[in-house]
């Protein structure tokens, strides 16, 4: 534990460090990359103990705000969250030096560095704090961190507006965390979490509320399905390797907070379990599907982080839902499967947004129908891009297609239940269709932004200009691809280190758990045989290919494009054009807003198609609802319209009103 | 570890040209034609892997790579597919979804691999490919969740082995349905015809076809060796569910699965020869239905 | 004898400023003397919690933890409001528009007003309290038009009108409050102290009682700004200028609740504990919460956005007052953070008012790049008002929250929430466009001086400490206040 | 004397007075009779406490009585004068309505005092004295909320201070002198400040409406 806060207090002194070395921006850069760098490695020992199951840490510090106390713990639980949190943040840090060399003298990187620490510092806390206001405290310390982050280009509207919509959406989630700490403490006397649990197995009904509040309240940070809407905005305002921070870790900190919750809320009724699958559902599905609508590189990412929480969100409610029903295999299977999808996503993301930052860093813009062929002028970035690409679809051999086996296997196991109930075996059922339709959308999505912003001809002058970043942005993302075919070559180590957190979790026997996972682990070892037969084949062809070509004509040649003698660049497929017939077919949903001027006569000299998806849920669920509400209060206006004998008259009312309420 | 086990795939790498070559003979049959020899298909790989290779200035080792991992990842998918009696060499509980991902990989790939020619051709072919796939995807794993269901099993050898002739009087209605969406997943898979006719001239209308418009020589080869294998490999999967011939004897299990897989190559045949190619806009219904007897099927299962 | 020489030093340097020779000694005068006595009071705060409660003039002036708080709180607001001023001041003494008789009138009105609230808060006397309630009125109501202007008029006029009115029921509520202790046979000298009432709360008459809080309430209701008794507040507040706005909503909002503060252990005390009056409050409480989120939504001018955030705020003090427990606690710990944010925030906008010769939000857009500090100040008074973490405010609101639910005030929770929401959505909107905002008009910058940047950074500094950690004499201090109000912490 | 006559006359006259200003709309006659109703009030003390022989109530009779009857009339008119309004023209209530309003208001006023049971010094014979306080109270305010001129609203301000005036002495024999002279130095000062900010008014906007004061709002 002290090993850890020692790490946090680094980080911490490297912001302050460059906030106060704002003049110069090299050095502030400096001093919070470092500090960041340093205190994450060194966060990263005790991280790593605690996630392998070592005794838990924890420590107790008087604390003088009223009912406050320092209490932090790191269990396993803890530790399987901080260590891809401190990974990613370490990476992004090292990225972020020279992302943000552009912006030197323009911007106070100082400010900056600064905000990034303390984001960092305060993810750190949220996952070790013990104590309901410590919480509170490190949770809204994260939002205004991140806020100001996003709002790193300020003086952009678009920007401001993002950051606007950004710190409300999370403010209101955490009104309801708020209501929720408070009722509990009410009841159990303390904001000590070991007491929390105690009081909520004691009062269903309490804890039921206290579970929608959080599903609420930590569903806006997650970026559950209706609460999404402020992550499209914010996340490509953002700069990228903040993108990959928020995107990748920071919203986990939501799913933390639930799982924090079901652990202490005890053994939980069903319904909990259906209320998440359905999220899960909703998110996953409608989050692919609106990426596939998107052709904003970052706004597509944000858009498959919605899916991604969404497959999360399907591991956990199919877990609850074993634990309700007294399934170990399903609950272990289940849970197993969502936590080991935080930390598979959390590396695939992170790397693809950091590809999208490199991508945005060198050709200035995030259009993907404006990019194509980097690939010849960025490899690293695209091969490392494509590793990404094919982790998020899901594919073997990559870490994607680990997490998603274990709640696939959930699924099916739990389907396998007593004939007759069919009830019980829905939720399987709903599972595996979700997930196949995910995983096909997703391939679609991601062969759309690899194959149209990486292969083909440039689209724009931006794009063949492009060329590849330094050392400090590649390296991030070898380390992160490296990350995501390691843990999907070698799955049964990456599933044997979830034990201990999932012991805390399903509250099964150790037998229990082991057992379970055990099964789960010969597959994953035939996987990886697979996985490596695979490969084998591959060279084996490769070898083929190459001898056979020996000695043989190997020319060069244009595109053969069915004859047409001069193809161009601008005759390629677009992203809109690739996606348009999914978009189409799911037209309902997506309510693509189209713009078209049809070329006239017979040299037409201009025609353009534009195409945009809106949030639908934003849409057609929150501006009308502000709108309504704001119309409401204007009515309200005129109570103060400027007679005085009016206010007087107020005065007056009220009294006699008083008299005759608190009297008559 | 005998050496029987290397008995299904190795017929696969050997038989799946054949198919191609049934089918064409069918549909010549019906054409009245006489039709190219049965072992053409061999020829023509043969011929292709004797060939040099043209790439697009345009593209990058993606494109190379798309047909080595396409086949690769089928190959793959192969050594997961038991045949006849015999189980496969590679098998554990949950190898479907390996299974069903490896088809996804080998997809991923083409698709790419088309995109890097840059050209809109191509981009079309593939765009329509993700369009059909993503939709096939879940009526394949649903059907098969359906047998896994059925059969307490989640390895696709386990399925096959234990369909037998009592589940049918047992599930028959289920087991048909499965039997017809895993039927229009084959057909979606492979760009047969409904769904995509692979003998079309007229390239604005391919889909499967259309994406290896640039591959030549070994690639070429190679692509078409994939999607040989993949045809092979789906179909075996559908015969050995639809053809539950479980006698003791190696040999009665072998031919009739073989029998099964000739009936089905002739059948993919007629269906060619007598029908046409559904206009691209009703193919997803064909697929959503699919998907819905899928679901159907699994209902009947669990009830 | 410390007592004494709080009540006698303002009217001293009052006269003074009458006599002084030029504007700018005048301001001199004002920001060296305002600093000094907020000294002197701070020593005396101190000096009531390390001697228990302090009398005079025969137990008429009293000083006990309750009052000292307040004290020590308004020595904080008031000196830093007389540093600012001659710094604020600094612009008009240069193109001579601060006439020396405005300067003069000015000072002297400056430290009439802090003698009438000390006044207030030192009187044991119920009666002579109100006597300086009204005080504060009269004296704070030509500091409004310091440059007389049809709309300070016309904010002055309302003002006095509605305030006088107002507070003239508080008077009634005195009288019947004297009336419900007739029983006690108090002779005259002893009838309206404090002291003694609190002593045998439980023998006052009820029913009087009841009637004469009802009276008590809507009467420094409207002193305070509880809606719907608020109406002249923004107007107030929006024409004074700055230093004087800062006093205003920093502390002479709470002379008023402060008053409150005493009748409610009576009132609770004459109806058997039961919550009566609490009860009210937190009516008034919410009532003013949402009333003054409706206003902040559509809130353009800088000042008047800040004026209703007074409302919001002193009807949260009000509900913690009301629910009592932790909540009463809470509220005092609230004033104090209240009266600092509010008070940078109006430094704030009252100096970037003068660069740009307007407080529309809109025409300040981009302030933040323009004079920094200043910026900072605005946006940073902002971000704490509306309860971000980690300031003070968003833990004193936290604590009233669990005082809600301790009480299972269930929808006064709900209703604070909504309604801190809608402040929290609106003010966030127009602050983030008039510190970034593309610049629409060009400011006249002016120099800026250390001062500014320590009012400014120490501000926000001090907000941030008591938002992470509350220093143990603060605590106790708040413990024994609130023991007072009849709160248990 | 009998200390029955004196308070019942001041009663009569305390009420006859306010109907009177809610009746009347020329604004030196209102201040006329605001003058006289200050002075009858101002009489209460003595009428009341006066047989006790204390000094005090003398003292406090005398002060108002300048104050009410002499220096507030002469702040007032000098205002009037600066202004050159005669009359209260269309107020928001007319003046016969008013009238019954004024009524209105001693009807409720009655019925609060029979809500409370007031303890105190109040002779049986004067359980009326505080009603009528009330109603004075009320129709204060009624003047204010009611009419248009700065002048009314400061007649408003003064008629509210003669009613609780009224309430207080019955109510309460003995509040400290200490308190009184304050409260009268308040009122004093308060009605000397609203004259002063009237007059700047008229000077400021040639006109003493205060309904046209509405720039301020939202």
């Amino acid at each position: 534990m002290g090993l850890f806060l020692i790490a946090m207090s680094l980080v911490a002194l490297g912001g302050l460090g460059a906030l106060l070395l704002g003049r110069s921006d090299r050095w502030a850069s400096a001093c919070g990359a470092g500090g960041a760098v340093a205190g994450c490695a060194l966060g990263l020992v005790p991280a790593f103990r605690a996630l392998l199951g070592a005794p838990v840490e924890s420590l107790r510090l008087a604390w003088s705000i009223p009912g406050g106390a320092f209490v932090v713990a790191l269990d396993a639980v803890s530790g399987l969250f901080l260590v891809p949190t401190l990974f990613l943040s370490l990476l992004a840090a090292i990225y972020g030096t020279e992302y943000l060399r552009g912006f030197r003298g323009a911007k106070s990187l100082g400010a900056a560095w600064c905000c990034f620490d303390f984001l960092v510092v305060s993810m750190g806390l949220v996952l070790v704090a013990k104590n309901g206001i410590l919480f509170l405290l490190a949770w809204e310390t994260m939002a205004l961190a991140s806020f100001f982050l996003v709002t790193f280009e300020r003086e952009k509207a678009a920007v401001r507006e993002a950051g606007w919509i950004y710190l409300v959406a999370t403010h209101l989630g955490t009104a309801c965390l708020l209501a929720m700490f408070v009722l509990l403490a009410d009841a159990a006397g303390s904001f000590d979490f070991d007491d929390l649990g105690r009081v909520a197995a004691a009062a269903p009904a309490l804890a039921g509320l206290a579970f929608v509040l959080a599903v609420i309240g930590f569903g806006t940070k997650a970026g559950f399905m209706p609460l999404h809407v402020w992550l499209p905005e914010a996340h490509p305002a953002a700069p990228s390797h903040v993108s990959a921070v928020m995107s990748g870790v920071m919203i986990k900190t939501g799913i933390y907070g639930l799982v924090r919750l079901l652990v202490l809320l005890g053994p939980p009724p069903a319904w909990w379990g259906w209320l998440l699958l359905v999220i899960g559902v909703t998110s996953g599905v409608l989050g692919v599907l609106f990426a596939l609508a998107q052709h904003d590189l970052k706004r597509l990412l944000a858009y498959h982080s919605v899916e991604n929480i969404g497959i999360i969100a399907l591991g956990l409610g199919l877990g609850t839902l074993g634990v309700a029903s007294g399934m170990p295999a399903l609950a272990v299977l289940g849970y197993g499967g969502g936590l080991l999808h935080v930390i598979n996503h959390a590396l695939f993301k992170g790397l693809l947004f950091l590809g999208a930052g490199s991508v945005l860093h060198e050709t200035g813009t995030r259009e993907i129908d404006r990019l194509g062929g980097l690939l010849r002028r960025m490899p690293w970035t695209g091969t490392c891009f494509l590793v990404g690409a094919a982790a998020i679809a899901g594919l073997p051999p990559l870490n994607g297609f680990v997490s998603e086996f274990l709640i696939y296997l959930a699924a099916f196991g739990s389907l396998a239940g007593a004939e007759g109930q069919v009830m019980s075996q829905i939720p399987g059922l709903v599972a595996i269709g979700t997930l196949a339709l995910i995983g096909g959308l997703a391939t679609a999505c991601f062969t759309k932004a690899f194959g149209i912003v990486f292969l083909g001809e440039p689209r724009s002058a931006d794009a063949a200009l492009a060329k590849e970043g330094g050392p400090a942005m590649r390296l991030p993302m070898v380390l992160l691809a490296t990350a995501c075919v390691g843990a999907g070559l070698f799955p049964v180590a990456a599933v044997f280190a979830l034990t201990p957190a999932l012991l805390l979790v399903v509250r099964q026997p150790k037998a229990v758990v082991t057992a379970v996972l055990a099964g789960a682990a010969d597959p994953l070892r035939m996987i990886a045989i697979g996985a490596a037969l695979l490969l084998m084949i591959v060279a084996f062809l490769t070898i083929l290919r190459r001898l056979l070509l020996a000695g043989r004509s190997v020319e060069e040649t244009g595109t053969w494009d069915c004859g047409y003698a001069r193809p161009t660049a601008r005759m390629q497929y677009t992203a809109s054009s690739f996606a348009q017939p999914l978009t189409e077919l799911f037209g309902l949903v997506l309510r693509t807003r189209t713009r078209l001027v049809p070329p006239k006569g017979f040299f037409p000299h201009r025609a353009a198609l534009e195409t945009d998806t809106p949030d639908a849920f934003s849409e057609l669920l929150f501006r009308p609802a502000f709108a309504g509400i704001e119309r409401a209060l204007d009515r309200l206006r005129a109570l103060q319209q400027g007679r005085i004998q009016v206010y007087v008259l107020y005065i007056v009312l009220t009294l006699i009103a008083l008299m005759v309420w608190k009297l008559g | 570890m005998n050496w029987t086990v290397v008995i299904p795939p190795a017929a696969g790498l050997l038989l799946a040209p054949l198919l191609f070559g049934v089918i064409n003979r069918t549909k010549a049959l019906f054409a009245g034609r006489h039709g190219q020899p049965l072992l053409q298909p061999y020829f023509d790989l043969g011929k292709l892997l004797r060939k040099g290779a043209t790439y697009s200035r345009t593209t990058t080792w993606v494109f190379r790579a798309g047909p080595i991992v396409g086949l690769s990842a089928t190959a793959t998918a192969l050594a997961l597919t038991p045949m006849g009696g015999l189980p496969a060499p590679v098998r554990f509980s949950g190898d479907v979804l390996l299974f069903a991902y490896l088809l996804c990989l080998a997809r991923f790939f083409t698709v790419i691999a088309a995109l890097d020619t840059g050209s809109s051709f191509e981009g079309m072919g593939a765009s329509r490919e993700v369009l059909f796939s993503a939709l096939a995807e879940p009526a394949l794993l649903l059907s098969l969740a359906a047998v896994a269901r059925e059969t307490r099993t989640l390895s696709l050898s386990g399925m096959v082995g234990s369909v037998s002739a009592g589940t049918w009087l047992s599930q028959g209605p289920a087991l048909a349905l499965v039997a017809v969406a895993l039927g229009v997943v084959l057909l979606a898979e492979n760009a047969r015809i409904p769904v995509d006719d692979p003998t079309t001239h007229l390239e604005l209308t391919m889909i499967h076809e259309v994406m290896l418009l640039d591959h030549g020589g070994p690639d070429l080869a190679f692509a078409l060796y994939g999607a040989m294998l993949k045809l092979w490999v789906l179909g075996a999967l559908l015969v050995g569910l639809a053809v539950p011939v479980r006698s003791g004897n190696p040999l009665v299990g072998a031919g009739a699965f073989l029998g099964g897989m000739v009936v089905l190559a002739m059948l993919i045949g007629v269906v060619e020869s007598s029908m046409a190619r559904l206009r691209l806009l009703r193919v997803p219904k064909l697929l959503v239905g699919a998907t819905a007897l899928a679901v159907l099927a699994l209902i009947l299962i669990l009830g | 004898m410390l007592l004494w020489a709080l009540l006698i030093l303002p009217p001293v340097l009052a006269g003074t400023c009458c006599v002084a020779r030029s504007a700018r000694r005048v301001l001199l005068l004002a920001s060296v003397g305002g600093a000094g006595w907020a000294a002197l009071a701070g020593a005396t705060a101190s000096a009531a919690y390390a001697s228990g409660p302090l009398f005079a003039a025969r137990g008429w002036l009293y000083l006990d933890a309750l009052s000292a708080y307040h004290l020590a709180v308004l020595g904080l607001v008031f000196g830093a409001s007389s540093v600012y001023a001659w710094g604020y001041f600094q612009g008009e003494l240069a193109d001579g528009t601060l006439s020396l008789r405005s300067a003069r009138r000015f000072g002297a009105l400056w430290f009439g007003s802090a003698a009438a609230m000390t006044a207030v808060l030192l009187s044991n006397n119920l009666g002579l309290m109100w006597v300086g309630i009204e005080a504060t009125t009269l004296l704070t109501a030509f500091l409004i038009c310091v440059h007389v202007t049809p709309l300070s008029l016309e904010a002055m006029w309302k003002y006095l009108v509605v305030c006088s009115v107002g507070v003239a029921f508080a008077f009634v509520g005195t009288l019947l409050v004297a009336a419900s202790a007739q029983r006690l046979g108090l002779d005259a000298s002893e009838m309206l102290l404090w002291t003694r009432l609190r002593e045998s709360a439980a023998l006052l008459a009820p029913g009087p009682m009841k009637l004469a809080f009802l009276f008590l309430l809507v009467g420094y209701g409207t002193k305070a700004g509880l809606a719907p008794l608020h109406s002249w507040l923004p107007d107030a507040h929006s024409q004074a200028p700055a230093p004087v706005s800062a006093l205003f909503s920093g502390f002479m909002l709470n002379t008023a609740l402060y008053c409150l503060m005493r009748y409610l252990p009576l009132v609770e005390g004459a109806t058997g504990g039961t919550g009566w009056g609490g009860g009210l409050l937190v009516v008034f409480g919410i009532l003013s919460i949402l009333l003054a989120a409706v206003f902040i939504v559509f809130q353009q001018d800088g000042k008047r956005l800040l004026a209703y955030h007074s409302v919001e705020h002193i009807g949260i003090i009000a509900l913690g007052l009301g629910l009592g427990g932790i909540g009463t606690f809470a509220a005092l710990w609230h004033t104090l953070n209240h009266a600092v944010c509010k008070a940078l925030a109006f430094f704030s906008v009252g100096r970037l008012g003068q660069m740009y010769g307007t407080h529309d939000l809109g025409r300040m857009a981009g302030a933040m790049r323009r004079s920094p500090v200043w910026g900072i100040g605005f946006f940073g008074g902002v971000l704490a008002l509306i309860g971000v973490a980690p300031f003070a405010i968003f833990m004193s609101e936290f604590q009233i929250l669990r005082a809600a639910a301790a009480a299972h005030a269930f929808v006064a929770l709900t209703l604070f929430l909504l309604g801190a929401g809608i402040v929290f959505v609106g003010a966030l909107r127009h602050a983030m466009t008039s510190a970034w905002g593309e610049e629409v008009c060009e400011p006249k910058l002016q120099p800026g001086g250390v001062a500014d940047a320590v009012l400014v950074f120490g501000a926000l500094a001090l907000l941030l400490l008591l938002g992470l950690w509350m220093p143990g004499p603060l605590r106790t201090a708040l413990e024994q206040a609130a023991l007072i109000v009849g709160g248990r912490p | 004397m009998n200390d029955g006559a004196g308070p019942d006359a001041v009663l009569a006259l305390l009420i006859i007075t306010d109907l009177l200003l809610l009746g009347s709309s020329r604004l030196r006659s209102c201040i006329t009779i605001t003058a006289l109703q200050g002075v009858v009030v101002s009489l209460l003390p003595v009428l009341l406490h006066g047989a006790e022989g204390a000094v005090r109530p003398w003292i406090l009779t005398g002060g108002s009585m300048i104050l009410k009857g002499a220096v507030f009339p002469w702040l007032l008119l000098r205002v009037l004068r600066e202004s050159g309004v005669r009359r209260e023209v269309e107020p928001f209530v007319g003046h016969t309505l008013s009238v019954v309003a004024g009524v209105a208001a001693l009807m409720f006023s009655i019925w609060v005092g029979t809500q409370l049971n007031l303890p105190g010094p109040v002779a049986p014979n004067q359980t009326l004295m505080v009603p009528a306080g009330l109603a004075t109270l009320l129709i204060g305010l009624f003047l204010i909320v009611s009419r248009r001129t700065a002048v009314t609203q400061v007649l408003g301000y003064i008629v509210v201070e003669n009613g609780i005036y009224t309430v207080g002495v019955t109510l309460v024999g003995g509040v400290p002198m200490l308190v009184e002279l304050g409260v009268l130095m308040d009122v004093f000062v308060a009605v000397f400040i609203m004259s002063i900010a009237a007059y700047h008014i008229s000077r400021e906007f040639d006109h003493i409406d205060v309904d046209q004061l509405n720039q301020l709002r939202g």
